[in-house]
């Protein structure tokens, strides 16, 4: 066995490859050579499979795309159905999706940053961030009862409309947050050992990220205030005031930063919401069987892992003749190989950490 | 009680010593693993085993059970010889090392003089450390006998981690020689005595370094490169299952126990106990010194299992960097210090 | 290679005629194998998030002697199939069993590992069950936490009544199944 | 349909600039849901991306999207149309191109122009099995290269082939 050129497969089964990716990684001793991402090990045929199923059968099988942030993928689904169809969305409706989707990407951020401080040794932080999700995991099972794959969304709005209840459930946990972001803050920000392995690795110019794709955190870590919600915003998105953190770091630190504001400013956002949530309907009248005439849309959110989108294609019968989507994890796992050059093998899985990825997104 | 026989005195006591040896390390370290899941749990704000005995005491000897009662796999690309030895090598040398280790001064009955020690010897402490430098050899023959790329890499940091963090561990326990003027392990912690003061508190630079360098020796986190699981699944022992696996598991904890005693009989006073010379706190020395002595290995290895609750994982380069530009460096001009202060009061 | 105990938990269930010092040895060796399963920490999909947060503080697996999530197969005892099985990871997932030494559990955690879920496709293996034994299964989609922890102790009750000793001493018994 | 609004004089623009680059390459567009579609010869399509990229700032590939329209398409297309979704950040502009290609009949592939195209490609020759030349590193990206079949064809059972 030579020790230069060693060839080492990381995945499927690997403890940092998130799932069943699968990298072949070159290795000169400890410095990358080469490195080959490998995917579909859990390719499901989604897209086969929507094809024989009507509009609202799909929705839940959205949920199991990014599975750490469900409801994103129901939100991006939806709202590109009922473009396609000509739906009005009650106001109502738009804004307790708008606290959905934020309360959902305050906890993958919240995953996020569990498996990434594990994957480069920090394992306490893992259970801190998978204790912190359990609040809003709380939420969702009380809202829809599921507390991971929890189809809360519905064509044309929401299956239910928040209570008063609820409404001070999420404000109690968004007032514990704070405490709780800054408690893994004070562990990670300037931990001699977090900055050694984070800052300056897997560092990718902001132009290289444009051509490569990316979106998402990892872009505007790049100095990109690419946000789908503030450049063509969608279910009123427009009625609230945040922030699009950036840095220009583009390093993994810079990544880790700017979620760690996002989950501020999505808090920042649900608070809003909540505040302003208009009276009214919460779904709007869909007809039983929704039959959609021949036509197609594209239609992108901001999903936690980056620009979701949703291509749909109708025949004019009650399901879909094409239906694709574009996976945000998908298309940003391309650039780890730029990200990596000249990297040391253990900044491999910190890179692949900071980009976020999910396979039920990224195989379909 | 008539006169013991010397058969007793030279073949059972002696006997009976080795027998304590292997099972005195052996306690600890199921004590400690016990004692790390549970704090490392506590500190991540869980519970921890507590479903086995009281509070999930038995936790460890379920799991020893059970592992000697798997299976045992030696694939076929291995170098079946060297994947046998290396965790025999491991063990041995750990457990070799306590020989050397004593637990406190000897206890007289009657007309007999007990020694806590299995051997003790005028070169006692180079031959812990050699011992103790002996089981990198097992995880090198075990990372390259498993024939399998990931075990390969595990013992190729290994060999470097050790190599490169021996430089300070003997820069920092010559201060310690240079002051006992002895390097038995019992005439260092009877000169800490004499002297009225740990060299903890003489040579705190000394003592940190070398605690930090232990910890790299034992690679235990900041430093577990060699077994990093998110990088190398497990290491030099990947491919290691059932029995052979669980001896290389116990000789990293054994390992531990090892280093912390070390810091504790060159640093901390081994079976001293604290403030001896304030009279007002006399009744200290009423505790027996071995509890004293257990206290604060006990400490140390509290202190292992924070540091791996709070600390990512170095990377290779740093990990070097950290050794050559921070505590060679710091090691040398600590070992200068010394002589010059020595020799200038 | 193999062990006197390989796979004890199958075939030999009844306790017809067993000495009362190997009932003994049966019921300690028992006792060891199911406080000390060691998952093999390997997530296929959806599942595997739920299975992390059973690890994590609000359930806690570690009560049980099991947050030794364990990166090799080779040192695991319990192999979570937590998500669906592809037909391109279907051969990787029967190595991993294979590379596990005896005695192994396994657990179907969720539906795709049960039967395929909602996954009736041309990629997706209909049941981890068609490449390695199941031992329990967990329904859901995915299980809730609760649901994999009530796996566990239904695992842990399977393991308490087979009888290891019997394995070991008949061992013409060994491979019955 | 809370879609932003739809800056249609810039697009028009920039379909009026692509026409007027294109020439004939441009076999249809249509204009539904607020957003733009342009048929495209397919040995026009790289060039079509490129300018567009290099002169009307659409910057983003959003997405390659493969269609199959059945072994029997309408009169006039072929079995396979592959889309390009398009985006100009700065102006907030989605165009949508679209390149008919049959069975057999390679398409050039645009990873040279956008490095995003790359697995994109790799996915509909998967998917479909529509070829990509000067693509660097044509294969199957998510099924094994022992699968036989393109999954997304309309004549492919959800089953697969037993």
């Amino acid at each position: 066995m030579s020790f230069k050129d060693l060839e080492l497969n990381m995945g499927p089964q690997h403890p940092s490859t998130h799932g069943v990716l699968r990298l072949k990684v070159k290795v000169d001793n400890e410095v990358i050579h080469s490195i080959e991402p490998v995917v579909g090990y859990l390719h499901r045929g989604m897209e086969k499979l929507w094809e024989s199923l009507t509009y609202p059968q799909i929705m839940p099988l959205t949920d199991r795309l990014d599975y750490i942030a469900a409801v994103a993928n129901n939100f991006g689904y939806a709202l590109a159905v009922e473009k396609l169809a000509g739906i009005e969305v009650p106001k109502r409706a738009q804004y307790i999706r708008v606290i959905l989707a934020e309360l959902m990407r305050i906890s993958s951020h919240l995953a996020w940053i569990g498996f990434q401080a594990n994957d480069i040794g920090a394992v306490s932080v893992l259970l801190y961030g998978f204790e912190d999700r359990e609040d809003f995991l709380d939420i969702f099972e009380a809202y829809a009862g599921g507390r991971l794959t929890i189809n809360a969304m519905r064509i044309g709005g929401v299956p239910f409309d928040l209570d008063a209840a609820l409404i001070a459930r999420i404000r109690a946990a968004l007032a514990g947050l704070p405490h709780r972001i800054r408690e893994i803050e004070t562990l990670l920000n300037e931990n001699r050992i977090w900055k050694h392995r984070t800052q300056g690795v897997g560092f990718l110019s902001a132009a290289e990220a444009v051509d490569y794709g990316l979106t998402g955190p990892c872009l505007r870590a790049a100095g990109i205030p690419w946000d789908m919600r503030k450049d063509i915003p969608y279910s009123s998105y427009e009625d609230f005031e945040f922030d699009v953190p950036t840095t220009d770091r583009s390093d993994v630190y810079g990544r880790y930063l700017v979620r760690m504001q996002e989950i501020r400013q999505s808090a920042r956002i649900v608070t809003q919401a909540l505040d302003r949530l208009p009276e009214g309907e919460h779904i709007a009248k869909v007809p039983r069987v929704l039959k959609i005439p021949a036509g197609e849309v594209f239609h992108t959110t901001e999903a936690p892992k980056g620009e979701l989108g949703f291509y749909i294609k109708s025949n004019g019968t009650d399901k879909p003749e094409r239906m694709k989507m574009k996976s945000p994890s998908f298309i940003n796992l391309q650039s780890l190989p730029l990200m990596c050059r000249g990297g040391i093998f253990s900044d491999i899985v910190g890179i692949l950490g900071s980009l976020d990825i999910v396979l039920g997104e990224i195989d379909k | 009680m008539s006169a013991p026989s010397p058969f007793l005195f030279e073949f059972l006591i002696p006997l009976g010593k080795i027998v304590a040896v292997l099972f005195y390390p052996l306690v600890m370290v199921i004590v400690m693993i016990w004692l790390e899941r549970r704090v490392v749990a506590l500190i991540q704000g869980r519970l921890g085993p507590n479903r086995v005995g009281f509070e999930g005491i038995l936790q460890p000897i379920a799991d020893a059970v059970k592992i000697m009662l798997k299976e045992d796999i030696v694939q076929r690309e291995a170098d079946t010889f060297l994947f046998n030895v290396a965790p025999a090598l491991v063990m041995f040398s750990s457990l070799l090392a306590f020989c050397f280790v004593p637990l406190g001064e000897p206890i007289r009955i009657g007309t007999y003089e007990l020694t806590l020690w299995v051997a003790r010897s005028p070169v006692g402490l180079l031959f812990v450390l050699g011992m103790s430098a002996i089981s990198v050899f097992g995880v090198i023959f075990g990372g390259w006998a498993s024939n399998s790329k990931y075990p390969l890499m595990g013992a190729l940091r290994s060999v470097i981690q050790v190599l490169i963090y021996e430089i300070p561990i003997g820069l920092t326990v010559l201060t310690v020689v240079f002051f006992a003027r002895s390097i038995d392990l019992v005439e260092i912690v009877r000169a800490q005595q004499a002297g009225k003061v740990w060299y903890g508190l003489l040579m705190p630079i000394s003592a940190v370094v070398f605690w930090i360098s232990g910890i790299a020796e034992t690679n235990r986190a900041p430093f577990d490169l060699p077994e990093a699981e998110s990088e190398l699944v497990a290491g030099y022992h990947t491919e290691y299952s059932g029995f052979k696996f669980a001896f290389f598991y116990i000789a990293e904890y054994a390992h531990m126990v090892l280093v912390s005693s070390l810091v504790v009989l060159l640093f901390f006073g081994g079976w001293l106990p604290p403030f001896a010379s304030v009279p007002t706190l006399a009744f200290l020395h009423k505790v027996p010194g071995f509890l004293w002595y257990l206290a604060k290995i006990m400490f140390f290895l509290y202190l292992y299992v924070w540091i791996r609750g709070t600390l990512p994982r170095y990377r290779f380069d740093e990990l070097i960097k950290l050794a050559w530009k921070w505590l060679i460096p710091l090691s040398l001009v600590n070992f200068l210090a010394v002589v010059v202060l020595k020799y200038a009061l | 290679m193999s062990s006197p105990l390989a796979s004890p938990h199958r075939g030999t269930e009844s306790s017809e005629r067993s000495p009362f010092l190997l009932t003994k040895l049966d019921r300690f060796i028992t006792w060891a194998q199911k406080n000390s399963f060691w998952p093999l920490g390997s997530g296929l999909a959806c599942c595997a998030i739920e299975m992390i947060a059973t690890a994590a503080a609000r359930y806690d697996i570690a009560r049980f002697g099991m947050e030794l999530f364990r990166a090799s197969p080779r040192q695991a005892d319990l192999f979570i199939v937590a998500g669906t099985v592809t037909n391109k990871m279907a051969p990787i997932v029967k190595r991993l069993y294979e590379q596990m030494p005896d005695p192994k559990w396994v657990m179907a955690m969720g539906n795709c590992a049960i039967c395929g879920g909602p996954f009736p496709t041309y990629s997706v293996l209909q049941g981890v069950d068609k490449v390695i034994p199941v031992d329990v299964y967990v329904a859901g989609c995915p299980p809730t936490p609760e649901g994999l922890l009530h796996g566990l102790i239904t695992l842990q009750e399977k393991v308490a009544k087979t009888h290891p000793t019997q394995v070991m001493f008949k061992r013409h018994d060994r491979r019955t199944d | 349909m809370t879609d932003g609004p739809t800056d249609r004089p810039a697009l028009d623009e920039a379909l009026a600039a692509l026409t007027a680059r294109a020439g004939d390459a441009v076999l249809g567009t249509a204009f539904a849901k607020g957003e733009l579609t342009v048929r495209l010869r397919p040995d026009a399509v790289i060039a079509a991306v490129a300018f567009l990229k290099a002169e009307r700032g659409f910057t983003a590939l959003n997405d390659m999207i493969g269609l199959d329209n059945g072994p029997a398409p309408a009169e006039g297309r072929k079995r396979f149309t592959v889309l390009y979704q398009l985006y100009n950040r700065e102006a907030r502009l989605r165009i949508r191109l679209a390149a008919d290609v049959a069975e057999g009949e390679p398409l050039a592939s645009i990873v040279g122009v956008h490095k995003a195209a790359d697995w994109a490609e790799r996915e509909i020759f998967d998917m479909f099995g529509v070829v990509f030349e000067g693509h660097p590193d044509l294969r199957r990206v998510y099924l094994d290269p022992e699968f036989e079949g393109h999954p997304l064809r309309k004549d492919f059972p959800l089953r697969g082939k037993a």
